[in-house]
């Protein structure tokens, strides 16, 4: 089947089996490998994606062919050119990761909470981070630095001239169609 | 201090600095390389067809619908292995060998039985199933205590007919049964370490590429440990090791899983050989949990003798342990249980005995250290749940039980009754920091309080040891290889550098820690010291990242390669200078000429010097190898306090506090020391209240996904205190221990030492871990409650 | 996992009666629910296909079925191997048959075991399915006896 | 794991829908959410000729009020609930339910409509539903037709649903004033089936004795289980530590779990019966009635 579906602002039309999970579509056609597997049962959260702006999905529980018309932001998506996203600037600073195998996960799924909780608690974050799994870090340097993500983005919209994308957004204007 | 040199750009005081981690921006970004990211042209797919019995010869295999599917390339057999002489592989103990796929029959459930190559992954599992196995149940042994009857051997290949694999045993035994018998008080209870895997979220994989032109084999592995694997796969399929290029790219997470050699490897290997193009394998989850190595499983009985006073007399502790279907166990050759001798663990034991007997059983093989040096958890666990009992039998605080038999400060080195010499080490000192830290005594007194209005409130303390830094070569060995670990430093023209080790990093940091303990000897800036890892063909010969030991040997190898480079440099220096060599001291991270302060030169200026103006006869260049054989192992130790309160009424368990003080010498990082403890005091919490691989009775796997095998999410996860003491290793270059599992180690005992602290007055004693609701219930209900 | 089921039908037919049907491989193949084919190997031997349907599991189970009868105790038993989904079931049933009012009773009891991914996968759903095989073979012999004789 | 190969409709209507259903009968599969349905797949537990995806239908993604029931559309996620201001002000049973179900991520897919369609009998919606007395709109060829939750959940994974028919919509009637509930649930970890579960609902007459009672247990029977007995002794009676117990004690006894991986038998009825004693205690102290515990 032929689907068309915006990844981190690019327009891809590609043709895929309908068999072929998200994750593996992102990661096999579109070589946007930031996006991992870790298991077979919706488990681990490794492969959540941002579905349409703001709902945190995992990638291996939809088709490709589900994505068809929608948009997608990936970890790849993140930064803005060299300029990190809070989150992955949080991440760093925090020390929110160790092996690095769920950190994308983990940032897509920080990144859909902080969309509709600017300000979470720690609880918040822990809830929120729940269906993601994690062996290295013990989650408390990624609450950590979700909170101070949240933080950073919010001096940041409160600075921000009300013309200017938070910096949540992700990139979107021009839509260059990927060969 | 007043300086005349210029301000460096960056802080000399590497060591001990919480500099952000260098591997961070790619793994941030989704530019990290893992296994499964890596495409080859013409790359086919392997999946693999497993038993579902646990015990069963196998009587035919048809391969033919397999075969017909469309896009099938291969189906290869355990028979077609054997053509190669690759049907079996010797494991990491030297002296067992498993089956890499089934050959006449199969030994656990799960067992791979025949591998399918195709031309995409789907594929590869559409034709997975069409291949027909017949096979005839046999009976299945489940329970290593069935298995020592030998009413049913299992291993037919073996030449004798036993399950019983080995009977290891270290101490005094006559000793300490006549101090065990003479002692005014005795404890002996059964403790069982359950069955546990480390559950990497990264799956382990293979892509095997056989270059037909070169003569070349390119591994790409999920492996903690390139260069044993590429003397492995030399060893096993006759290739010269020259031509075997063994490549780990960023790993996700291994916990002592990614040590062994799989079938899957094996496998892939063999078909890209036959084939002729890369062939890629990637497990499932629930081929990881069903058959790559599992760790624990150890059955054990603890016995300490003890004055009224308190004072302890002797230890001695019976393990038999289940190692499945093939003993896979990743020990060091002369150390069959690990370093399980180290179950004396912070106390002053006259006299210990301790052995052990292994057994196979129709499990899937392991017995590898999980976030563990070899055994070190499980003895750690039985010392420190011995000691609570101990306490609770003389009526004593268990803390005050552990101050009076502490190993004194005075005592180091220490020789253990079970063989080791304990490094260094102040107990007092730490546990006590911890006892202040948490406010022990209002905790016991809040305890007290809640004990007389029923609820259920319990402290635990554990004050473990670890050993560490394997290992001296007189005693370690893996395979005849012996246990050091190396490091390559080349200094470029101008003053960054490039280090190169024999490790493999999965998460630990090593592009940073590795890049600080070289530029603190260096006087560079740790961000010019890009750190190379896990290519066999560029990296020095190392036996790899596992059991902590790659501070306590491979940051030592690093910091003594960084003093031969610092070496060559001061005769650059000298040149520079010029002054004689022994007129140039090496101070606050620059040379300069003794007395006269001001003249100096920085290792940027030797560096640049050593390409554009070697000392006349002196060779040019700025690099140097080491490999390091450690003199001992590592003592790292800790106290951890828990506070959990149990719910009467359904066996919950809340950890409500949690307090890690740890000791690991000198920190090199302490970000990601903080973060190290943080992971490792979430798996012990992990093992202690969910985790666990179970079989039925039939020797089916209850575990095999994470709907099944509990992994901690953020929920359920504590927040962690933490805290140190620093008591350097006398004989490390730079004082350092590791510190990457004493979490993992030391903490299960906490944690169940508090729950049987809130079940006391209940008279509940023991429950093996995972602690449950179910298995708390049952024991209060039991109990009466 | 293991899992065990057990009931008693009574049905109004002699004894001798339930019993000849009983142990007949063809008459049992023939009361399995969503039986899709079946083969008749000898006097105590059958294969059998039978359809899956629950929930959104769907797909065919494959039964090697052995009757070892013990006339003299009116004991039955039945060795049930198979699988399907990659994954093998070993069922265990017996049954009794005696007298009673106006009839025989026909106490069954049986034990599944699984082995494989769909133990644990798919556990409450086979759970389900194998209980509906056990309980609606019997539930067939019953009403086919019944209408046989009535 | 991959899942075997199928065909795939994305559909524009609910009768282009049910013409695919109609037309593969068993073979086809409606996927909403997903989220059990792809894990089936991956384990090839679950092998659809033909997958009807409905997630084209916005129409159905609602939740909203109308006459005497809030209406959950096919389409509405379990987040959708768990983040709806409405729900959380009028509506705590399903708020509690919509906040424990799978994981948080998972919720953001699944849907209510779908949960109630599997049937499994650990899952949590079907419970709440019972409590709160919910019906089921399904729509076949014919034109819909409305059933009672309680002839809705036929048995373990089945459902009064025909195979060429459409659940629409789960309708929660409008709770009387003075109406609360709680759902309480037991489960290892985040994102793990219940090992037990209980749902309660109560309205309280002016007199301060109790209206209608809506008591529900899950994981405790092939599915989930409504407690007769337990709502009897509510019925006209007034909140008190003996009631609860009494409530406990019967949904204790009403309790027929199996054994699994979750628990034993004794653990999983003992459960029950903690659960429906503290969803009690929850849902009166929301009324304001406090001191049960």
């Amino acid at each position: 089947m032929k689907i068309t579906v915006t990844v981190n602002g690019t327009r891809y039309e590609r043709e895929t089996e309908p068999r072929t999970l998200l994750a593996y579509f992102l990661r096999e056609a579109l070589g946007l490998t930031g996006t991992h597997v870790g298991c077979d049962s919706s488990s681990c959260g490794c492969c959540v994606v941002v579905l349409d702006g703001s709902r945190a999905v995992k990638s291996c529980t939809m088709f490709a062919v589900q994505a068809d018309g929608h948009a997608i932001t990936t970890v790849e998506g993140l930064a803005q050119g060299a300029t990190l996203h809070p989150l992955q600037q949080g991440f760093w600073d925090a020390h929110g990761l160790q092996c690095g195998y769920c950190t994308p996960g983990m940032l897509m799924t920080a990144y859909a909470l902080l969309q509709r909780d600017p300000d979470p608690s720690e609880h918040a974050i822990r809830e929120a981070l729940s269906g993601n799994l994690c062996r290295c870090t013990g989650y408390q340097n990624i609450v950590k630095a979700v909170r101070q993500a949240a933080a950073m983005m919010r001096t940041a919209a409160s600075h921000a001239p009300a013309s200017e994308a938070p910096a949540s957004a992700p990139a979107s204007a021009p839509e260059p169609v990927a060969p | 201090m007043s300086t005349t040199t210029e301000q460096p750009a960056f802080d000399r005081r590497a060591l001990g600095v919480a500099m952000k981690r260098k591997e961070d921006p790619r793994f941030i970004q989704g530019r990290g390389r893992y296994l499964d990211d890596i495409v080859l042209p013409r790359m086919l797919h392997l999946a693999i067809v497993h038993s579902p019995y646990p015990h069963a010869k196998i009587v035919r295999i048809d391969k033919s619908a397999a075969l017909a599917l469309d896009g099938v390339v291969a189906v290869l057999t355990g028979e077609d292995l054997a053509a190669h002489g690759l049907a079996w592989i010797p494991t990491f103990h030297g002296y067992d060998k498993q089956m890499v796929l089934a050959v006449g029959k199969v030994l656990y459930q799960y067992q791979e039985v025949a591998g399918v190559i195709a031309t995409s992954r789907e594929i590869a599992h559409d034709a997975a199933e069409l291949v027909e196995v017949e096979y005839e149940p046999l009976e299945p042994v489940v329970d290593p205590f069935e298995a020592r009857t030998d009413r049913v051997v299992l291993r037919d290949d073996r030449e004798h007919k036993t399950n019983h694999i080995y009977h290891w045993e270290v101490g005094q035994r006559e000793a300490t049964d006549a101090a065990l018998a003479s002692s005014d008080v005795r404890i002996k209870e059964k403790l069982y370490f359950q069955r546990c895997h480390p559950a990497p979220l990264e799956p382990c994989g293979a892509i095997a590429d056989m270059n037909a032109a070169t003569g070349r084999l390119t591994l790409y592995l999920t492996s903690q440990a390139p260069h044993a694997h590429r003397t492995v796969v030399s060893l096993v399929t006759g290739i010269p090791e020259d031509k075997i290029h063994v490549v780990s790219p960023d790993i996700g997470g291994g916990f002592g899983n990614k040590v062994p050699v799989y079938a899957g490897y094996v496998v892939s290997a063999a078909a890209s050989v036959v084939l002729g193009v890369p062939v890629k394998w990637v497990e499932t989850r629930t081929e990881n949990l069903t058959t790559t190595g599992f760790a624990r499983d150890y059955h054990m009985e603890v016995e300490i003798g003890a004055r009224s006073d308190g004072t302890v007399n002797a230890l001695k502790v019976t393990t038999v342990a289940d190692h499945g279907a093939f003993d896979a166990a990743a020990d060091p050759t002369k150390y069959p249980a690990g370093l399980f001798g180290i179950v004396t663990g912070a106390y002053d034991f006259p006299v210990a005995f301790t052995e052990l007997d292994a057994y196979f059983t129709n499990k899937a093989p392991g017995g590898i250290a999980y976030r563990c040096s070899f055994r070190v958890t499980e003895a750690s666990y039985a010392i420190e749940r011995g000691i609570d009992l101990l306490a609770r039998k003389l009526h004593m605080d268990p803390a005050k039980l552990r101050c009076k038999n502490f190993v004194r400060k005075e005592q180091f080195p220490y020789p253990s009754p079970l063989g080791f010499i304990y490094d260094s080490g102040d107990y007092h000192t730490t546990l006590n920091k911890a006892l202040e830290t948490i406010g022990y005594e209002d905790l016991r007194r809040e305890q007290a309080e809640k004990r007389a209005r029923g609820e259920l409130m319990g402290i635990g303390i554990s004050t473990f040891t670890e050993v560490v830094g394997a290992g001296p070569s007189k005693h370690f060995d893996i395979m005849g290889i012996k246990m050091f670990d190396s490091a390559e430093i080349r200094v470029h023209p101008t003053g960054s550098a490039i280090l190169r080790a024999g490790t493999k990093s999965q998460g630990q940091g090593h592009e940073t820690t590795w890049a600080q303990i070289a530029a603190s000897e260096l006087g560079l800036d740790p961000q010019n010291i890009i750190v190379e890892e896990g290519d066999t063909d560029t990296a020095p010969y190392g036996l790899g990242t596992y059991a902590s030991r790659s501070t306590p040997v491979a940051g030592a190898a690093i910091a003594m390669a960084a003093r031969r480079v610092r070496e060559k440099a001061r005769g650059i220096a000298a040149h520079l200078l010029e002054v004689s060599e022994a007129d140039v001291e090496w101070k606050d991270y620059t040379f300069r000429v003794r007395g006269i302060p001001d003249r100096s030169v920085t290792m940027q200026e030797v560096a640049f010097a050593a390409y554009t103006n070697p000392a006349p006869g002196g060779e040019p260049g700025l690099e140097a190898t080491y490999y390091y054989d450690p003199p001992n192992l590592t003592f790292p130790y800790g106290a951890y306090v828990a506070v959990v309160d149990v719910d009467r009424e359904t066996g919950f368990v809340k950890v409500r506090r949690f307090l890690a003080v740890d000791d690991c010498g000198t920190v090199i990082n302490p970000m990601i020391v903080e973060g190290q403890i943080h992971g490792g005091l979430t798996e012990g919490f992990a093992i202690a209240f969910m985790q666990e691989i179970r079989y039925d009775a039939s020797g089916n796997h209850l575990n095999p996904n994470f709907t099944e095998y509990l992994v901690p999410t953020s929920l359920e996860t504590p927040r962690w205190e933490t805290g140190s003491t620093c008591t350097p290793s006398p004989h490390h270059p730079i004082g350092a221990k590791g510190v990457g599992e004493s979490p993992n180690v030391g903490s299960p005992a906490a944690f169940v030492n508090a729950v049987m602290d809130a079940l006391a007055p209940l008279g509940i004693t023991h429950i093996d871990m995972p602690l449950t609701r179910e298995k708390v219930w049952q024991a209060i209900r039991g109990a009466g409650g | 996992m293991n899992l065990t089921y057990s009931g008693t039908e009574t049905i109004p037919a002699p004894k001798q009666t339930v019993w000849t049907f009983i142990t007949d491989p063809a008459k049992i193949a023939a009361c399995m629910p969503d039986l899709i084919s079946s083969k008749i190997i000898d006097v105590r031997r059958f294969d059998a296909v039978v359809g899956v349907a629950v929930g959104l599991v769907r797909g065919k189970f494959t039964f090697h079925v052995t009757l070892d009868p013990k006339p003299a105790s009116d004991h039955l038993d039945m060795k049930i191997t198979g699988g399907g989904f990659g994954s093998v079931v070993d069922l265990i049933a017996s049954a009794d048959v005696a007298e009673a009012d106006g009839g025989t009773t026909l106490a069954w009891t049986g034990s599944a075991t699984m082995r494989g991914p769909v133990a644990t996968v798919g556990g409450r759903v086979i759970d389900a399915q194998a209980k509906r095989v056990i309980e609606t073979t019997f539930a067939n012999v019953k009403s086919r006896v019944t209408s046989a004789t009535v | 794991m991959f899942p075997a190969a199928f065909d795939y409709h994305r559909v524009g209507s609910i009768d282009e829908a049910l013409s695919l259903l109609r037309e593969h009968g068993g073979d086809a599969r409606v996927l909403a959410g997903g989220q059990s349905l792809i894990p089936a797949m991956r384990y090839r537990l679950a092998r659809p000729a033909v997958l009807v995806d409905i997630n084209g239908l916005d129409d159905l993604a609602y939740v909203r009020e109308d006459e005497d029931a809030l209406a959950v559309g096919a389409l509405a996620r379990d987040a959708t609930l768990e983040m709806h201001p409405l729900i959380h002000s009028k509506y705590p049973l399903l708020a509690d339910t919509s906040a424990v179900v799978a994981d948080p991520v998972v919720r953001q897919m699944g849907t209510v409509v779908g949960s109630l369609c599997h049937n499994d009998p650990a899952g949590d919606w079907a419970v709440a539903a019972l409590a709160a007395h919910a019906c089921v709109v399904v729509r076949g060829s014919d034109g819909a037709r409305v059933v009672p939750i309680d002839e809705f959940l036929v048995d373990s994974f089945s459902t009064a649903v025909g195979e060429s028919e459409l659940a629409l919509e789960v309708r929660f009637p409008t709770p009387p004033l003075r109406t609360a509930g709680a759902y309480q649930k037991i489960e290892r970890k985040v994102g793990d089936f219940a090992t037990a579960s209980a749902a309660v609902r109560v309205t309280l007459n002016d007199d301060g004795t109790i209206g209608r009672a809506g008591v529900a247990l899950g994981a405790a029977g092939p599915k989930a289980t409504r407690v007769r007995a337990a709502e009897e002794l509510l019925y006209d009676a007034r909140p008190s530590r003996e009631l609860v117990r009494a409530a406990a004690d019967a949904a204790r006894s009403a309790a027929d779990p199996a054994a699994d991986t979750r628990g034993s038998v004794a653990f999983k009825k003992e459960m029950a019966g903690v659960l429906v004693g503290r969803a009690l205690v929850t849902a009166f102290a929301r009324l304001g009635v406090e001191g049960l515990r």
